[in-house]
């Protein structure tokens, strides 16, 4: 195990910059997710990482060795390295059976315990009935799972997820991250986890880091990303919640109710504004009353468990909630904003 | 670099030096060895004369037309074969790759009596033109059009192998854009397949480009030259200058398929797409109403290339004497009895052939694997220089080519004193050096369409080139490497002009005998070989598609 | 045992008969012998000598010009066989490098059911033989090169004849196989072409027969000659001296071939050897011609 | 337009069922969704209705024609549909712009007008940029985008979308999903949609149908599917709960706090016994009282606006609720059950 750094990494294809002066020190052991929009250079990271392509500038080490520069390269199969593929890259020609124990075949493992490992990995991802299918056999779902068990049957320094679960149904889901869970503490791999689903990384990750355009925006805990998220577009990419405009304030602070509805009702009349960031479940629907603001129900939609209101202040700016119940479009409420944090504007 | 992948290229790049490289610059060396300041030098002469420049533009005009004829060829019968729901799939595709068995001297001479004022049909129907009337065949265009059937089996395995890898989905997306059938051939199926189309093509074209047969059948009569021929007439003089001048027209050969390769490179340049993933299913286009008249066009284009031909053949060979006509009276099997009661030589011829073809197409399947995974990590112009000298002496004439081997190989090695002249060896190092590019195309072009996903996945896996090559990289081409092993065993099976020179008492091959048996007049001795030899093909066809079930999918191209 | 090697441009059926009976005659010496045409043998050994080694002791080749361009690059041995004396001259060169064994001509070959039956070569010129005839090209092959020298040199024929042979769109083959099959398929009903192929074929049954044109033939002599630099000259000398001897020359009879000593008489389907014109012929001075005659042929026939 | 009909379909691999005996009644211009766990045959479903796969059995009817059966079948490009591919299907020799134009280059519209739409389509899915791109230089996300587009430019009858979303992230969706509203607002077109992801399946579709290994289970609206599931299996499969046996009852319907706490003190005494649906925000922390049971934190997953919060009852048996703040593992507590849902024993 050793400490893995990314240290000022570049990566441009045909002179165009994807990934932009990354800077990244990751422990042994630790458990990274990488957030950002579509495009924004994830996949690339994990690409440079892995040793499928070369580092344009700065350098990739591991513990003391180092894995890519301009000038040195540590190919892949001398890196010990698993990963998932966002296109799964399982070999048409094998059988699931043989694709999952393709690595197991090549490190020479016997051939008993190969089977054995086979049918575990099989049975974590429930597919030990499709042992013996081609993967143009299986359904979209089912070749994710083959690609997920291919990498845990074995044991790496540093395993790779390349948005593992995209195409999996919410329970699998749940069973999957289970089973991450249990795979890192296991074997105490490092593990750089590559998704799109917030809330997946939230609840795996020991730490995140959101990119944009292929530039670190902020690197912490889940739980401090979610709550004092560093600026306006990583506020809103990361949870919900709505940005309002408000009188000036100082960046990266949480701001009481009763100074939260000072703010706004201060702003409508300034030039000069900050951002604050308010969750959804930080604002209540109350009776008239003193901290109390009006507004107007603009769309209502359904998710399960309850609606997504969202509301219109009286300048026109824009609120998100949860409601229990549905509520009709164009209705007039009050509401109470409990607490909001600070941002930074962007640069 | 990989340790292991050093070692590979390294050993691979001295073997490309040692087949393709080292008999081209020999060539060179001879053609560069009587040049003086004096205008009279060997080469100045070549180059001077204007019949060189007359036979080059002939050259060109044959090999491209019969390259766009095999290529319309080879590509009608590989979309129809392998796309569409026609009947008896394997028969058509079994009978498609024979042609390339019978001698097109053969075919020719068929021709020639079908539709000639002898022709049996035609005198029987009173339609047979008149004694001595114009030959349309005796032309440029008739060169041209054996030449390309000759070469279309090599365009129709190059683009199969391509077919049967399309991912499904690619052409499911077009037809939901209600594209039909044709729009999707044109628009999807054609461009995926374009790297594989031009790798075939630029096969044929270097294969019409070396052929001395049939320009020299059909050429000749009406005075019309091309380099083949003219080298043969230059080795025909009594000059003592022969081989320099030889090996300079041989360079001007060179010369053409370096250019002929930079178009290819453009090409392909702009055709390579890896293709993610691979589809369980053949894909099949519905012929409805079209499948009967396509089925009749393919059975008479048929009957055309194999079955007139190979009647004329049979014809010939149960007469007793050349010209005679088959009737019950005349019908003999004694040329047969002669061939097979002869034992010695037809025996010898045999088993050397089949044992150099299937050495030659074993050897160089092998040696494509990791020399194609290698060419395919080069940069683009590095690969170019290579492929094309890769192609140079399956461009130039072979009876060229064995002066190449004569020359390097006629004194004993060096340091061994070891002679490998006059043994079946130089033959089969000359096979070697001449086969290399028709093997390794196909797995070129299967290769570049490979997804790189799969190979990166195996070696997270951990596996060291080698250990990849073989698990994953071979399989997933395996249909390239054995369309280009085929066609090397059915090429080099009745080879003739490489081992012409090359043989000696007891190396006879089958393209030895039967042109030695043809020159000396036993003409019906000569078909009733042929005969055989396209019946032992046939047969060791057909014992292929027993193995099949336990080869991957698509590797015996008349088994689905 | 010795070891001889020889390079013949026999037919495969003939240069064994030869082996055999040299070899039954000199039980202490094995024939090793390669086979080919004349112009493939030619280029092979050109390509040995070239890199310096000599491989074969005897050569046993269609035509004299050859031999000629072999001893002016300095290629033969000279040997003075006691045989030489029972044959004319002209078949032999006057040092000794290269002797004739047998007398292959070029005349006319006709389709059996062919409206015409032309007697000599002045014939394919006739309006009636326009587009039927087919020969040998000189460009492809020697013995049509040697025929095309003879033909010109001849008074009555000369180049203007050949100009004329183009007038009349005679084509030109590969080689007298060619020019066999042409006429045994009925393609073209006359051709020119060497004595014993059509001889031979039509005693198969081939509808086709064998004319010696009045004004006479061209021929070629098939010579034998030594090697300079042959391993074994001993062996070398005995197989020159056996191709010459009567014994040698029977088996040229017998192989169907017009024997190259007056005394042996002619095979069967030949006319006598006195009916037999041999138009004249300098091998020296042809090869001196060569490359005019073929550009002037070229010229005339691919334009 | 026109509506519909799978009357009685059955899919067979290699005389595997893979779909049996399905019948869905699709209104014309409705928005329908397939959800179902990963493997239950969404995706052959499409296919078939798409026309690349025959069925085995039944047939499948819009309006008057019979599209296929056993008998018939109409080719797809016949058909006037259009289809997002879970693999995307883009065409590698042509750039995003080309494979965005091409249903458009077929159906023969003019250049400048083609130029427009696609455009505007490429606008949609913001990839104006990547234009001149081919799939290959473009991230994942960035070619599900590209195969969107292709299947918004024209203005098919149908309209199939396999997991169209799966490779984007949240905020991405979101646009997306306002993106299909509107499109099936403007062209009136039936769509069917698979998706993985219940929240976007709820928001979107007018009516779902939940399958099971190739079975339909309930088809629907959002909210009967959500708050009156049928059996266990799909109380536990559409939104978050937790089933909990008590003791026996009619299935579905209502049973509110009162009687669900005397059901599940009856039942640790019991053999025989119902299941109920209780959801998360039905369970609320209260202090001990009369209406209350005990429970211990079994797990605390943070889930970025709240934590997921796994409670085991006295009798082992577990049940998920959330809450703002972590919870110490092992703390007791006391909880009060609102409502629950009935369920029918599976079959
Ligand atoms: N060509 C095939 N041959 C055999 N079985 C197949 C084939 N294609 C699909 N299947 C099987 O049919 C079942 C349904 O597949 P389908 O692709 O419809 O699933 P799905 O619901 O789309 O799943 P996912 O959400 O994972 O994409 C799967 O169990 C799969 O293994
Ligand atoms: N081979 C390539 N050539 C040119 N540009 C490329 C290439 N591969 C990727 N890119 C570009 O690099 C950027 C980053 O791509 P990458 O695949 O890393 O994105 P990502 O963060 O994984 O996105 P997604 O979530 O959509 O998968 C994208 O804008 C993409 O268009
Ligand atoms: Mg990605
Ligand atoms: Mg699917």
């Amino acid at each position: 195990m050793a400490r893995l750094v990314l240290d000022n990494i570049h990566k441009s294809f045909h002179g165009e910059s994807v990934v932009k002066g990354l800077n990244l020190t990751i422990e042994p052991g630790e458990f990274v997710a990488l957030l950002g929009p579509s495009g924004c250079g994830k996949s690339t990271i994990l690409r440079m990482l892995a040793g499928f392509e070369p580092v344009s500038d700065g350098k990739i080490l591991h513990g003391d060795i180092c894995l890519s520069s301009s000038k040195q390269h540590v190919s892949t199969e001398d890196r010990n390295f698993g990963m998932v593929f966002q296109s799964y890259a399982l070999w048409p020609h094998m059988s699931v059976k043989d694709n999952v124990g393709y690595p197991l075949k090549v490190q020479k493992i016997k051939s008993d315990e190969r089977d054995r490992r086979i049918q575990e990995a099989l049975e974590i991802v429930q597919l030990e009935e499709y042992a013996g299918r081609l993967p143009a056999q299986l359904s979209g779902g089912q070749r994710q799972r083959v690609a997920l068990a291919r990498s845990l049957v074995t044991e790496p320094d540093v395993v790779l997820f390349d948005e593992p679960l995209a195409n999996l149904d919410r329970h699998l889901r749940a069973k999957m991250e289970e089973t991450f869970r249990a795979f890192h503490k296991r074997t105490g791999a490092t593990i750089v986890y590559v998704t799109h689903d917030q809330s997946e990384a939230m609840s795996l990750a020991d730490r995140i880091a959101v990119l944009k355009k292929g530039e670190l925006v902020q690197w912490g805990t889940p739980q401090a990303l979610y709550a004092t998220p560093k600026n306006t577009w990583l506020a809103n990419f990361i949870g919900r919640g709505s940005v309002l405009k408000v009188s000036e304030i100082a960046p990266q602070q949480y701001v009481n109710s009763t100074d939260l509805h000072d703010l706004i009702e201060r702003y409508s009349s300034e030039q000069v504004f900050s951002s604050v960031l308010v969750r959804p479940q930080d604002i209540n629907f109350v009776p008239i009353g003193d901290l109390s603001i009006v507004v107007t129900v603009n769309n209502c939609i359904f998710r399960g468990e309850r609606y997504d209101v969202e509301l219109t202040l009286e300048d026109g700016q824009k609120l998100l909630t949860y409601n229990d119940m549905p509520m009709t479009v164009n209705s007039q409420h009050h509401i109470r904003l409990e607490q909001a944090w600070s941002l930074e504007s962007e640069s | 670099m990989d340790s292991q992948l050093r070692w590979l290229s390294i050993g691979l790049f001295v073997l490309i030096a040692a087949l393709s490289v080292v008999p081209s610059l020999r060539l060179l060396v001879e053609a560069l060895s009587q040049v003086t300041l004096s205008a009279s030098s060997p080469l100045a002469e070549v180059l001077r004369s204007e019949r060189t420049w007359i036979a080059l533009g002939n050259s060109f005009y044959t090999s491209g037309l019969g390259t766009l004829i095999a290529v319309l060829l080879g590509c009608g019968f590989g979309f129809v074969t392998t796309l569409t729901n026609i009947r008896g799939r394997a028969i058509w595709v079994f009978c498609f790759m024979l042609p390339m068995m019978i001698p097109p001297q053969v075919t020719a001479l068929s021709w020639l009596q079908l539709f000639g004022p002898a022709s049996p049909i035609l005198n029987t129907l009173g339609l047979a033109p008149a004694l001595g009337s114009p030959q349309p065949m005796y032309s440029a265009e008739g060169i041209a059009l054996l030449l390309g059937i000759q070469s279309a089996p090599l365009v129709y395995l190059a683009l199969r192998t391509q077919l049967i890898a399309l991912p499904q989905d690619l052409l499911e997306a077009a037809q939901l854009a209600k594209a039909s059938p044709f729009r999707v051939w044109i628009d999807i199926i054609v461009p995926l397949c374009r790297s594989a189309i031009v790798a075939g093509a630029a096969l044929a074209f270097v294969s019409s480009l070396g052929n001395f047969g049939i320009p020299a059948m059909l050429g000749i009569p009406a005075g019309y030259i091309v380099l083949p021929t003219l080298i043969y007439q230059q080795m025909a003089g009594f000059g003592n200058d022969m081989l320099s001048q030889v090996a300079g027209l041989s360079m001007i050969i060179a010369l053409l398929v370096l250019a002929g390769m930079l178009l290819q490179q453009w090409l392909q340049q702009r055709s390579r797409y890896s293709l993610l993933g691979h589809t369980a299913q053949s894909i099949s286009f519905r012929l409805q109403r079209w499948r009967l008249p396509l089925e009749l066009l393919l059975a008479s284009i048929l009957c055309f290339i194999l079955v007139a031909p190979l009647f004329a053949l049979i014809v010939s060979s149960l007469v007793p004497a050349l010209g005679m006509p088959l009737t019950l009276d005349t019908l003999t099997f004694s040329a047969f009895y002669e061939m097979i009661s002869r034992q010695g030589v037809t025996k010898r011829a045999f088993e050397n052939s089949v044992f150099l073809a299937f050495v030659s197409a074993f050897v160089l399947m092998v040696v494509s694997l990791p020399l194609g995974y290698l060419l395919m990590r080069l940069p683009m112009r590095t690969r170019a220089v290579i492929a094309s000298l890769i192609e140079v002496p399956y461009a130039i004439p072979g009876i060229v080519l064995a002066i190449a081997f004569i020359l390097l190989f006629a004194k004993p090695l060096p340091f061994i004193e070891v002679s490998l002249y006059g043994t079946l060896g130089i033959i089969f190092l000359a096979y070697l050096s001449c086969f290399l590019s028709v093997c390794l195309k196909p797995v070129l072009s299967a290769m570049s369409q490979l997804d790189p996903a799969l190979e990166e996945a195996a070696q997270l896996a951990g596996a060291r080139p080698l250990k990849r090559l073989v698990d994953i990289i071979l399989p997933l081409t395996a249909p390239a490497f054995f369309a280009g092993g085929l066609l090397v065993f059915l090429i080099s099976i009745n080879e003739l002009t490489v081992s012409a020179l090359l043989w000696s008492a007891g190396n006879e091959t089958l393209g030895v005998l039967i042109f030695n048996l043809d020159e000396s007049g036993d003409s019906v001795l000569a078909s009733a070989i042929a005969v055989l030899v396209v019946m032992l093909v046939a047969g060791l066809m057909s014992l292929l598609s027993l193995f099949a079930p336990r080869l991957p999918k698509g590797v015996i191209p008349w088994h689905d | 045992q010795d070891v001889l090697t020889l390079y013949t441009s026999q037919p495969n059926k003939d240069a064994q008969m030869t082996v055999d009976a040299f070899e039954a005659a000199n039980p202490n010496i094995k024939v090793e012998w390669v086979r080919d045409g004349t112009t493939k043998l030619m280029t092979k050994l050109r390509a040995e000598l070239s890199s310096g080694v000599v491989k074969p002791d005897v050569l046993l080749i269609a035509d004299s010009v050859t031999m000629e361009s072999m001893v002016s690059d300095g290629y033969l041995e000279s040997y003075l066989s006691p045989n030489r004396a029972e044959y004319e001259d002209s078949l032999y060169s006057d040092k000794g490098y290269y002797y004739g064994t047998k007398l292959i001509t070029s005349g006319i070959v006709r389709h059996k059911n062919a409206p015409q039956s032309p007697t000599d070569w002045s014939d394919f010129i006739k309006p009636a033989y326009k587009n039927q005839v087919a020969m040998p090209s000189p460009l492809y092959s020697g013995a049509a090169l040697i025929h095309l020298a003879t033909l010109t040199d001849e008074k009555t024929l000369g180049w203007n004849y050949y100009e004329q042979l183009h007038t009349n769109q005679v084509k030109a083959q590969g080689g007298n196989g060619g020019v066999l099959k042409a006429v045994a398929s009925g393609t073209k009903p006359y051709g020119v072409i060497v004595d014993f192929l059509a001889i031979r074929e039509a005693a198969k049954g081939s509808p086709i027969e064998f004319i010696f044109p009045k004004t006479g033939v061209s021929m070629v002599t098939e010579p034998v000659a030594i090697m300079k630099g042959a391993k074994n000259k001993a062996a070398a000398k005995r197989f020159v001296d056996f191709l010459l001897s009567k014994e040698g020359q029977q088996l040229v009879l017998e192989q169907g071939y017009l024997p190259a000593r007056g005394d042996i008489g002619v095979p069967a389907g030949f006319p006598k050897r006195d009916d037999i014109r041999l138009m004249p012929f300098d091998a020296a001075k042809t090869l001196e011609n060569n490359e005019a005659n073929k550009t002037r042929f070229s010229k005339i026939f691919e334009g």
